[in-house]
């Protein structure tokens, strides 16, 4: 085999090799370059403080595990937010992982929350998982509290101050989703958007930001954060640079990494084509 | 910064090594790290729907808040269970009618605005006002939009004007996927640079 | 009743009309007949259904397993023990209390999942950088303008772009509100009537799969 | 509105309810056309005109053919994908036909037990048809590999299966996730041929690089009517189309108005 050949059938391991050495290098190395902050990314910031004082927020943690490096600096971000205004919010999923991954994020930010000054049951409310999808957003949007009858400690939802005059989703001033896929904004924009109107904002995943592209510049969704680099500009924008810009020098090594393999894979491939058709003419 | 004391740290950093065996090959110490995933995952998806129905259906039943809705609730959801009879597994149809009659009206109705109707006004704009980069962008998206559709016409030959506007429609797309490959690179690097930073950092405190 | 009706007939009659209530409740406010709550209480039906039937599911998963170990399938039983093991724990540990908000129910998924759900999906990057070298050849129009696309919006979402040229992230965003917006909206009109074709199917009985076993 | 009684449409919705009407009304007509004979023709496929050629190869080079309709169960998170696994599942008969007639060794791999059923009933079909229903035990193979959370080991196991019996042709038609990747890689490196399709918007992608063709969202699911006959389905397609149609023009016609002063949004937002 030519050596080209041999250089194209290279073990993947090899490749694998090239990954973990450079992140790692870069993780132990950072450079620091500037993360400029897009539109997308403000719009989500400014949903948020330019809703009046004391208007109720719609949180959807619609993700799970596996969804958690990209997503979790975005929920650990939005909280932070949240807990710094004079915003009220109540917390529901559609994923199963929902709740543990608020619990872990609240646990978190445990002493943030002392010092807003913030209570349980008055300024925010954590509301357990409910199934369906489809059905589950519908059923949320038209009768918030015969759908989910305790909040995720089990306390009866009437005994519960801040869902006193909740009932449609007419009766929030925002929706946001933080969501890794289905069910998530799709469904939200069926049974929440159309019906009803309410502004909503967008925590995707880099993957998916590009599909949510026609429902933001439609203007269904006001403002999205786009995978980790979303991440890291609104967390410099909520003022508390924290997991999301440490990794942005690691996230361009990736990418230079994948974008070289690109280009090496493609000139070896175009190089074997002309040599093999000199052979042959 | 030391390596890390945390028990909780020592187990997640392992866990993670066991799983990170398949790189060289698939081995059983990826496969123990596997069903680990498996229970835990069941167990706990378990706990919060089990949560859901004894809040939601079995609760109003027995204190009486919701007679009706509980009882015809329990009645769908136990119907279910009928599927590992032989002979009655037909019962459980009726349970799945219910949800997949109330799910298609909701999909329906949704896609025929959020996906259809909204999307075509999206495409509607007065551009006589714009500047002329907006202009041209706001035209070529819509000719981008039609050709796009018109390549999922399924009872005309791609052939004359056609052939030419479904290749421009395919070649949109592939402008669309490529985008979709990118934000693809950005997502799957996150997860595993997030790793690489429990491992080194939180685990290994090198930095 | 004949077994055929409540076999076959009732099912897709249940499916017609609660997808009629459905949709007819979108358009049409009528009050007299309750129909605004009907539909509300359906979709908090499905809703409940749906729950159930994930029980029904992990059920499912739990006898497979069981299986695996009374028949002490080669080289799968004892992985068995333990999910059923480690399932069983998690329930466990979840009823202590108020369901599922004990810390030790936090905490088997705070580390343990977690630690396995990340690990096991970041192994994609290594697929992924892999099939950059290997398989990505631009062997026609339609690969190149992929690539081409996919590489301009890579050096828009890693700062990195920005920092070797400004010009970058302008072409990258253009990719994403111009073809890429158009490509995927079409794409979405496309499957909102396709989405409302299978519905109709399915109203009408003629969407095959729809219902388990008849 | 006011509709009678106290039964009002709901407005800002009329135009929807009138174009789902519409909708509904044509798709209905074109499947009980189809049903009664006038089958609808559909457009010529390159992913779908291939598949002769693929297993052609494979005779000629004496490897087999690898074929798999997807990695969605029926029920569970992924039951929304059922209509993808049967498109998937329809051109498994066309191409087990095939394999049967020309003699060529066929494996199919499984993530879902739920589908083995499925797929043996299909071969045996298959190769009954083309009267050689002995050789599906020994000409034929269907693998399984069980998904637990992660799709890892079912693509870790074709890998395997790759290395092993080299196809010629890999053909992946329904719905996958993220192995799908790992196996077009695999299967280009191995030199198949490969025709891949689904309407998981996050895999195409890969497809279109890795694999010779690739049929993109709703063609697979045209192939399997195609390929199946299935006149109502075959009738929805040629209903839809009509459908789009109205609907181009609605974009072109609605932008050229709106930019003329004729507001034609506010009839959308009726």
């Amino acid at each position: 085999m030519s050596t080209l050949e041999k250089v194209e059938k290279i073990d993947r391991r090899i490749v694998y090799l090239v990954l973990i050495i450079v992140v790692a290098a870069v993780l132990l190395r950072p450079i620091g370059l500037p993360i400029p902050i897009s539109s997308s990314t403000k719009k989500y910031y400014d949903a948020i403080n330019s809703l009046p004082p004391g208007s109720v927020v719609a949180l959807g943690v619609d993700f799970d595990a596996g969804a958690l490096p990209e997503l979790g600096p975005m929920l650990e971000a939005t909280l932070k937010q949240l807990f710094a205004s004079d915003k009220k919010f109540v917390i529901f999923s559609l994923w199963g992982g929902g709740p543990a991954v608020s619990t872990i994020y609240l646990n978190k930010l445990k002493g943030l929350i002392e010092s807003s000054g913030k209570k349980y049951g008055e300024d925010y409310v954590l509301l357990p998982y409910i199934a369906g999808g489809e059905t589950a957003a519908a059923a949320l949007a038209k009768d918030f509290k015969n759908t989910v009858k305790n909040d995720y400690y089990g306390t009866p939802v009437d005994q519960i101050p801040l869902l006193k005059n909740l009932n449609t989703a007419k009766d929030f001033a925002l929706l946001i989703t933080i969501t890794a896929g289905t069910p998530g904004v799709e469904e939200y924009l069926r049974q929440w958007v159309s019906p009803f109107g309410i502004k909503f904002i967008v925590g995707a995943l880099g993957v998916s930001a590009p599909n949510y592209m026609p429902y933001y510049t439609s203007g269904q969704i006001y403002g999205m954060i786009q995978g980790l680099r979303g991440a890291a500009e609104y967390e410099l924008l909520v003022g508390s640079p924290s997991i999301a810009v440490s990794s942005m020098d690691a996230l361009s090594a990736g990418h230079i990494v994948t974008i070289v393999f690109i280009l090496l894979g493609n000139a070896v491939f175009l190089l074997r084509k002309y040599s093999r058709k000199e052979v042959k003419s | 910064m030391a390596i890390s004391t945390d028990p909780s740290v020592w187990v997640a950093a392992l866990l993670t090594i066991m799983a990170y065996t398949i790189i060289y090959k698939d081995n059983p110490l990826y496969k123990l790290a596997e069903h680990i995933l498996v229970g835990l995952s069941a167990g706990y998806l378990f706990i919060q729907t089990w949560k859901m129905i004894y809040n939601s259906s079995l609760l109003p039943l027995f204190n009486g808040s919701g007679l009706l809705f509980g009882g015809i609730t329990l009645v769908l959801g136990v119907l279910l269970f009928t599927k590992f009879s032989k002979k009655y597994f037909w019962l459980s149809n009726i349970s799945i009618a219910v949800l997949v009659g109330t799910a298609t009206g909701l999909t329906v109705r949704g896609y025929l605005f959020a996906q259809l109707i909204e999307q075509v006004k999206a495409s509607i704009k007065v551009v006589t006002a714009l500047q002329p980069l907006d202009i041209f962008n706001s035209v070529l998206s819509l000719i981008m939009v039609v050709c796009t559709l018109a390549y999922f016409l399924f009872t005309f030959e791609q052939k004359g004007a056609l052939g030419w506007i479904a290749k421009f429609g395919r070649y949109t797309m592939m402008a669309a996927f490529g985008a979709a490959y990118g934000g693809t690179v950005m997502t799957r690097l996150t997860i595993f640079i997030q790793r690489m930073q429990y491992l080194l950092f939180t685990w290994l405190g090198l930095a | 009743m004949s077994s055929t009706f409540l076999n076959k007939e009732l099912p897709i009659i249940l499916i017609f009309v609660t997808g009629v209530i459905m949709i007819v409740s979108y358009f049409v406010s009528a009050p007299e007949i309750y129909l605004d709550p009907l539909a509300g209480n359906l979709s908090q039906a499905a809703s409940l259904i749906a729950a159930y039937a994930t029980i029904l599911g992990i059920v499912t998963l739990a006898i497979i397993h069981v299986n695996h170990i009374i028949k002490r399938t080669k080289g799968q039983w004892y992985y068995s023990i333990i999910v059923l093991a480690l399932a069983l724990l998690m329930i466990v540990v979840g009823f202590i209390g108020e369901l599922g908000t004990h810390p030790y129910f936090i905490w088997l998924y705070q580390y343990p999942l977690i630690a396995l759900d990340t690990t096991i999906y970041s192994l994609l990057a290594f697929y992924i950088v892999s099939a950059a070298f290997r398989a990505f050849k631009v062997r026609s129009v339609e690969a190149l303008i992929l690539v081409v696309s996919g590489i301009f919006v890579m050096l828009m979402n890693a700062p990195v772009g920005a920092a070797i040229w400004s010009g970058f992230p302008v072409i990258g965003n253009w990719v994403m509100t111009v073809p890429n917006t158009s490509g995927f909206r079409g794409f979405i009109i496309g499957a909102a009537i396709g989405a409302i074709a299978i519905g109709l199917r399915v109203l009408l009985g003629k969407e095959k799969g729809v219902l388990g076993r008849s | 509105m006011d509709i009678g009684g106290k039964m009002q449409l709901i407005a800002g919705r009329i135009f929807g309810a009138v174009f789902l009407l519409i909708s509904f009304l044509i798709i209905y007509i074109y499947m009980t056309k189809a049903v009664k004979g006038s089958v609808p023709k559909i457009r010529k496929m390159a992913g779908l005109e291939a598949i002769p050629e693929s297993i052609g190869r494979a005779a000629e080079t004496g490897r087999p053919v690898h074929y798999t309709p997807g990695t969605a169960g029926f029920s569970g998170a992924t039951a929304g994908f059922a209509a993808q696994t049967f498109a998937g599942l329809s051109v498994l008969t066309y191409v087990s036909r095939l394999t049967a007639k020309y003699k060529v060794p066929l494996y199919v791999t499984l993530a879902y037990g739920e589908h083995i059923p499925l797929v043996e009933s299909i071969l045996r079909e298959s190769y009954t048809f083309e009267g050689r229903p002995e050789a599906v035990a020994t000409e034929t193979k269907v693998l399984y590999f069980p998904i637990a959370t992660s799709n890892a080991p079912y693509a870790s196991g074709v890998l395997g299966l790759f290395e092993r019996v080299k196809p010629a042709s890999n053909i992946m038609i329904g719905p996958f996730y993220f192995e799908a990747l790992a196996i077009a890689e695999q299967g280009f490196i191995e030199g198949a041929m490969q025709i891949a399709g689904t309407a998981m918007t996050y895999q195409i992608p890969f497809f279109v690089v890795a694999c010779d063709y690739t049929l993109i969202g709703e063609e697979i699911f045209a192939a399997g009517a195609v390929v199946s006959q299935d006149k109502p389905l075959l009738g929805s397609i040629a209903g839809q189309d009509i459908i789009k149609i109205i609907t181009i023009l609605m974009l072109l016609g609605g932008f050229i108005l709106q930019n003329l002063g004729i507001d034609f949004l506010s009839i959308l937002k009726f």
